[in-house]
């Protein structure tokens, strides 16, 4: 079905049910409850666990298959942004030509800097890649301001000219970005006892394109195309004297994972429309790297976890202060609830980081594989150690 | 001309800072081929290493002083540091002036014990991991102390003055007969330009002329056949690391005095000290050096007023814009050797 | 704190009794309420949106405990801080309208993108029904626009850039904060004082928004004066040495730098410049001076003695004697046990004057409690008499302008109050070309 | 007029001289080899065959037309593979996805953006993927990593990987280097099969003087990257030039 079969095609239909099913999954607890802390189904979060889902997928199909380490991806992803916002401010506010031409510019963009950079392998090419992005950075933020808006961001006015629409909303504020008239921000609540679920439209729209992506890149590393480029990682020597260039597979696994990201700036836009120079920072581009190595390089479904796993601390430790964690453990006897709020508070809120930090440890040194090698142990335990044998014959193929 | 000479100094001064970390960063690059990203965290302890000795020595005695009040309107608190009512208010107030030097004394065993612990704790254990495991740890143990160092120095710049001999600054062009005040130059980054190059001659001296150096660097040409020669490349290395740490830690400490540390000085500078390294290219210490002082002496040019007129933004990307030049001219950087870290 | 996430409390209690888990309620947030996250339980959220991690950290965090005591004080707990002295008296301590205060807080990195994922957390997720706090302009601008499009309130934390109520203001966004042009109009005067009307100075500016604002502002207040402008320089963002900048300074002819830098940037500029000796210097025949338009007190701490005898402005100081200060500065330093920050002064205000608008108002809605803040006079806030203006939402009251203390008595004392710089000398026409561009557009309810 | 003719070819790295006047005709469909005592230039000379060097001067056709200037892939796709010393393969794929890749590159060129279908859907590729690994008599081991095989199973592999692109001219660098005996006469009798079932020139470089007497039809022997003699097995044997250019390695290794 769709050209795919087996174990890819239960991959994408898990991950096709996930997507829908996200309001449900990730609210898990009643929104009273002490721990409605944890819930992550709300819109806004959602919504970037599935973009930079995509950012990872498309950054795994260059260094997960390639083993090119680009440090300067979210140059591609900030282009996109830009491009996206410039459009919902001359053209329309509908999201389709503005996610098109954030693909387009951003994959020409890549193809630049793609075509430069490649040049160079290993650390050469990482760090030619980070300066390009870094450029972009910082122009960005000062001497581009009358085309990025610098510091604060590109972001809509109501004065935008906009060719295909007005510049004012009826209510005089300015018009919401929309899918032929389906408002990205309109959100359905459905109320089920203790709990609230939120579905939204925006959500959605990002959900359809990650399973488009997701099923794009299974179908790149499947390919023949996704053949070479594990062979690029594996020996160019060998590919080389094998009557094959490895220039444009590789140019072409960059601008393809470039327009990945362009894709994933367009959509953050057309989710909240702004676009911020920091998108660009090498600290943007880290966390992708980031993402996928955690979430397990050249694994498909790894780079979707890292990125979610990642967005989650972002977004969700962030939040808890003392104050909630005095709730947490307010029926404990005093001097515990204290004792536990001091421990609990270097992790939590302003701490986020270090949890964080620690995490990366952890993983890395447990589980070399990253998330997906977590996922495989738990799996195998589940199976029992009878097939303990199946499983060691069945290792000796390439981690998929 | 003066405006050259100017921008020179400040270029010597700026590099050597770049120079000192991604000589760290090299050795341990090149001898462990190591992606550490906890680098520039090593550097940032180093600096926190001052601000230590500098809150040490003014730990103080409080006793209430009626005559004023806080801002609570309580009685003053006045603060006399345990040193100063140890030592006599002169030699008291002698130490605490001298805190960022005598923090060298106390940085360097600090730092090396850092590196060996890391290098044992950690390290040993990805060495044979790929490079992307390495970056993974790296930066998780990078965040690891810089969280840990803001929780308990907070996030705020804290201030470490240079002693009073070498505050202000001296009229370098006068020397050389031009006007005065036209090229000035501060005691302090002399010192840190001099004590650079006394580092930067040692590890030098000591790679080339110990017996051990010889080892390190026949490791960094070739590591298999140093281990197949049954020499306990094991123990160097955590050596090396120590090595390492002790210089990045030791450029922070003298750093602390130009710019006001804070938690997040390592990363700012880790991103530079990785274009250093690659620009002078990789395995190769003399590369990193060239590397630093020439993309500080570039830095400081493109921030003169006469080219940003021409150029506008030329000092936000100089650095980088120069990366992309050399690297496309030079293929393995300055001094690069083949082979290491191309894949 | 017994309930932080109660947006649906009421809906809840609803649903279990009527329908039971048997069927589930469906409809759209927009037709349920009057406007985004109307507060139907017994308490209100507020979403303090601070940052937590990055060089403002340490700024955030005192926020937050503004923010703290702000919440206890409304909820009639502690010892009330400025809710005693606050010239309206339509608060009681009970809570706002009835509803007891609680609040989330959010991590705003300091960037566009962060504190807008934070904000928009806050408004989805948490039903805050009013945003406030942040360390920096862009965020402000950023986080400012994102409430006015949700339909909800945003109450500026500490941002001086003239755009957040110049050509990027919004209806729904409202700044107790003083701006460049106000740290420009207060400066002036004093300088000349100080200084003489014959001055040439060389401005540094940081490369980005804020920084260009604040030298427009300055250059033009100082030029008005007589001064001359030598030249301005833009230094990038990303500088921590700013020796390749300062370096040519006093061969330009100039006798005053400027130092258009916040934050860490001014921190190493000013210590850079020191180092260069420039303090030390005769230039034209005058002492060699430094001006930092913007000053703040963890700014002069991260500096240390390098900050002694500098001039710039403030918003607000602990140490100024009215009774509002007074209240505010006895309740912050029991509790915490050091006074508080001009940011912790601006956020407490900030929070209070929401409080305040919405009793007077009688409703959350946001375009009522617009209204209610639009034009509102008050005191006894710790700046005297203010102004909330209601043509661009910029709060108008004195100024202070400070100086490094010479020899401070201990680690609060780091500046002293050089004047306080009355309302009437630093305010200026809502068309002022510094300001103009922007419209405040129509207030936005949300549904 | 032989397939592969080398014609005054010189070689300077910085002050060495690596290759001084070589000229080399290997005529087609024979089984040539080049021996020489160690720095003798046999390795820089394969370099310039292959597009991995460019020689100073000289000239080097492939079967009337020039190499020089090409790059190695391009070199690849006139017809001419290469094995190396130590077995270049792709150790992260299985031994199927090795031999796969030539089987591409002979059927779409140097580069086909080959996204649309999927390997497993290619039949062609796979019929002969499969038919080369059964020649190679390496079928069983279809499913394994490639970099967990023994050396011996890697040699075989990249064998095999060069003659699925059905090379005109196959290039192999020292292929029993480091090999045990037996492994040694394996090869052997795998190089005597391969030359007897299809139409190829082979080129070998050897120390293996057992290797070299029991496959080659001609043999040059290099020396200080000069051709001392070429001449046919016999000849070479008790050829005194040959004894000179090795004293001193008592046993060729």
């Amino acid at each position: 079905m769709l050209g795919i079969k087996g174990k890819d095609l239960t991959l994408l239909g898990v991950v096709a049910v996930l997507a829908l099913c996200a309001p449900f999954i990730l609210n898990p607890f009643p929104q009273d409850s002490a721990m409605a802390q944890f819930n992550a189904g709300y819109p806004d979060l959602m919504q970037r666990f599935v973009i930079f889902g995509i950012f990872a997928v498309g950054f795994n199909i260059l260094f997960g298959l390639t083993g090119y380490l680009s440090f300067g991806h979210a140059a591609f992803l900030g282009v996109g942004s830009y491009s996206a916002v410039w459009m919902f401010k001359l053209l329309s506010m509908n999201v389709i030509p503005a996610i098109i031409l954030s693909v387009i510019v951003a994959g020409l963009f890549a193809l630049l800097i793609g075509f430069i950079s490649l040049r160079r392998s290993g650390i050469y090419f990482s760090i030619l890649t980070l300066a390009f992005a870094q450029m972009s950075f910082n122009l960005a933020y000062s001497v581009l301001t009358p085309i990025t808006n610098g510091e604060t961001g590109l972001q809509l006015s109501l004065d935008d000219p906009r060719v295909l629409g007005t510049s004012v909303s009826d209510t005089g504020g300015i018009p919401v970005t929309n899918l032929f008239g389906l408002e990205m921000r309109e959100t359905t609540t459905m109320y089920f006892g203790d709990w609230a679920f939120q579905f939204s439209n925006g959500y959605y729209f990002c959900a359809v394109l990650l399973l488009v992506s997701f099923y794009i890149s299974i179908r790149i590393f499947r390919s023949p195309f996704g053949l070479m480029l594990r062979a690029v990682k594996s020996n160019q020597t060998r590919l080389n004297y094998t009557g094959l260039n490895t220039r444009p597979y590789t140019l072409a696994a960059f601008v393809i994972s470039g327009m990945y990201a362009g894709l994933a700036g367009g959509l953050l836009a057309s989710m909240d429309p702004l676009a911020g120079a920091e998108r660009m920072q090498w600290t943007a581009s880290g966390e992708v790297v980031l993402m996928t190595i955690l979430g397990g390089a050249g694994t498909l479904i790894g780079p979707v976890l890292g990125a979610g796993f990642i967005k989650y601390f972002e977004n969700i430790f962030s939040k808890i202060n003392d104050n909630v964690l005095h709730q947490w453990f307010g029926g404990l006897p005093e001097g515990l609830e204290n004792g536990l709020v001091w421990v609990a508070e270097h992790f939590v809120g302003s701490g986020w980081h270090l949890t964080l930090g620690l995490l990366f440890m952890l993983v890395v040194t447990f589980l070399p594989g990253g998330l997906v090698e977590g996922g495989t142990r738990i799996g195998r335990l589940i199976r029992g150690k009878t097939r303990r044998a199946d499983e060691k014959s069945a290792q000796s193929k390439p981690a998929e | 001309m003066e405006a050259i000479l100017l921008q020179i100094l400040n270029g010597l001064d700026k590099g050597s800072a770049y120079a000192l970390i991604a000589l760290g960063l090299t050795l341990i690059f090149g001898t462990l081929g190591v992606v550490n990203f906890a680098h520039g965290a090593l550097f940032m302890i180093g600096a926190f290493c001052a601000v230590t000795v500098q809150k040490v020595l003014t730990l103080s005695k409080i006793t209430l002083d009626p005559t004023k009040t806080d801002f609570l309107g309580n009685p003053a608190q006045i603060k006399t540091p345990y040193v100063e009512s140890w030592f006599g208010p002169d030699i008291g107030a002698a130490l605490i002036d001298w805190s960022v030097p005598l923090a060298i004394l106390f940085a360097i065993p600090i730092m090396l014990l850092i590196g060996v612990i890391m290098e044992r704790g950690l390290i040993k254990h990805f060495y044979r991991r790929p490079h992307a495991d390495q970056i993974l740890v790296t930066f998780g143990l990078a965040i690891v102390l810089q969280e840990l160092i803001k929780h308990y120095f907070g996030a705020n710049q804290i201030a470490t003055p240079a002693p009073d001999a070498f505050r202000g600054s001296f009229d370098f062009g006068a020397m050389l007969g031009m006007d005065p005040n036209v090229v000035i130059y501060p005691y302090w980054r002399l010192v840190y330009f001099a004590f650079a190059a006394v580092i930067i001659g040692a590890v030098f001296a000591f790679l080339q002329f110990t017996t051990f150096g010889m080892v390190v660097r026949a490791g960094m040409a070739d590591r298999e056949t140093v281990g197949l020669l049954g020499i306990n490349i094991d123990k160097r290395f955590t050596i090396m690391f120590g090595l390492a740490a002790a210089v990045a830690g030791m450029a922070g400490v003298m750093y602390a005095p130009i710019n006001s540390p804070n938690y997040h000085i390592g990363m700012d500078f880790l991103v530079l000290s990785f274009v250093v390294v690659v620009v002078g290219g990789m395995g190769s210490l003399p590369g990193a050096v060239l590397a630093g002082f020439l993309l500080g002496i570039l830095e400081s040019f493109a921030s003169m007023n006469e080219i940003k007129s021409i150029i506008p933004g030329i000092d936000q990307i100089i650095i980088y814009l120069a990366a992309i030049i050399i690297l496309l001219t030079r293929p393995r950087g300055l001094m690069g050797r083949k082979g290491v870290m191309e894949e | 704190m017994s309930k932080l996430l109660t947006r649906r409390g009421l809906l809840k209690s609803g649903a279990v009794g009527g329908a039971g888990l048997a069927l589930p309620t469906i409809f759209t947030a927009s037709s349920a309420s009057a406007f985004t996250n109307e507060p139907t339980g017994g308490t209100v959220t507020l979403g303090f949106n601070v940052p937590q991690s990055g060089p403002y950290a340490d700024e955030g965090a005192d926020e937050l405990r503004a923010y703290e005591l702000a919440v206890e004080h409304l909820n009639g707990e502690g010892d009330g801080g400025m809710l005693n002295t606050f010239s309206s008296k339509a608060l009681g301590g009970n809570g706002i309208m009835g509803k007891k205060v609680a609040y989330v807080t959010g991590d705003t990195q300091t960037k566009s993108d962060a504190a807008r994922a934070s904000a928009k957390s806050m408004i989805e997720k948490d039903g805050a029904i009013m945003i406030t706090g942040g360390s920096s302009s862009g965020v402000a601008v950023a986080v400012q626009g994102l409430c006015q499009e949700a339909g909800v309130i945003f109450m500026a934390g500490l941002t001086h850039s003239n755009d957040t109520t110049g050509k990027d203001k919004k209806a729904n966004g409202f700044r107790h904060f003083f701006n460049a042009y106000m740290s420009a109009a207060a400066l002036a005067p004093v300088l000349e004082k100080l200084y003489g009307s014959d001055r040439a100075a060389y401005h540094l500016t940081a490369d980005y928004t804020w920084g260009w604002t604040q030298q427009e502002s300055i250059q033009a207040a100082t030029e008005a004066l007589g001064w001359t402008t030598v030249n301005n320089v833009l230094t990038p963002l990303a500088a921590t040495d700013f020796s390749s900048y300062i370096a040519p300074v006093l061969n330009s002819g100039a006798d005053v730098l400027v130092l258009n830098h916040y934050g860490g940037n001014m921190v190493n500029s000013l210590t850079n410049a020191v180092q260069f000796g420039l303090r030390e210097k005769q230039v034209n025949g005058k002492n060699f001076e430094i001006v930092v338009p913007l000053y703040s007190e963890l700014m002069a701490k991260g500096a240390g003695q390098n900050i002694k005898g500098i001039v710039g402005s403030q918003n607000w100081d602990w140490k100024l004697s009215d009774e509002g200060t007074a209240a505010f500065v006895k309740s912050f330093g029991t509790k915490y046990g050091f006074p508080p920050s001009q940011a912790a002064q601006t956020c407490y205000a900030q929070t209070l004057l929401y409080a305040d608008a919405v009793e007077r108002a009688g409703s959350f809605n946001p375009c009522a409690v617009g209204e209610a803040l639009a034009g509102f006079e008050f005191d006894g806030l710790g700046n005297g008499k203010t102004l909330y203006r209601a043509d661009d939402h910029q709060c108008f009251k004195d100024v202070l302008v400070v100086k490094g203390a010479e020899d401070p008595q201990d680690e609060f004392h780091l500046v002293e109050i050089v004047e306080v710089t009355p309302v009437d000398q630093v305010t200026y026409d809502p068309e002022h070309p510094m300001f103009a561009g922007g419209a405040l557009g129509e207030c936005n309810p949300g549904a | 007029m032989g397939i592969l003719e080398v014609k005054n070819v010189n070689k300077r790295f910085g002050g060495l001289q690596a290759l001084g006047d070589v000229n080399l005709s290997v005529a087609e469909n024979s089984v040539h080899a080049i021996i020489g005592p160690n720095g003798a230039g046999k390795s820089t000379l394969l370099n310039c065959l292959v597009g991995k060097l460019i020689p100073d001067t000289g000239s080097v056709m492939f079967d009337g037309q020039s190499v020089l200037g090409r790059t190695p892939y391009e070199i690849n796709q006139m017809g001419i593979s290469r094995v190396f010393q130590t077995p270049e393969i792709f150790g992260d794929l299985t031994v199927m996805e090795n031999m796969m890749i030539p089987c591409f590159a002979k059927r779409d060129g140097a580069f086909k953006l080959n996204v649309i279908r999927s390997v497993e859907g290619q039949g062609d590729i796979r019929d002969r993927a499969e038919a080369m690994l059964v020649d190679m008599n390496m079928a069983d081991k279809r499913h394994m990593h490639a970099a967990s095989m023994s050396r011996g199973d890697k040699r075989r592999l990249e064998i095999g990987m060069c003659l699925a692109q059905q090379p005109r001219l196959l290039l192999l660098d020292e292929p029993t280097a480091g090999m045990a005996r037996a492994d040694t006469n394996n090869t052997i009798d795998l190089l005597k099969q391969i030359k007897a079932s299809r139409d190829i020139t082979i080129v070998i470089i050897e120390h293996d003087m057992h290797v070299v007497f029991s496959l080659a039809q001609r043999i040059t022997v290099l020396a200080q990257g000069t051709p001392l003699v070429e001449d046919v097995p016999e000849k070479i044997k008790g050829h005194p030039k040959v004894r000179e250019a090795y004293l001193g390695e008592s046993t060729p290794a």
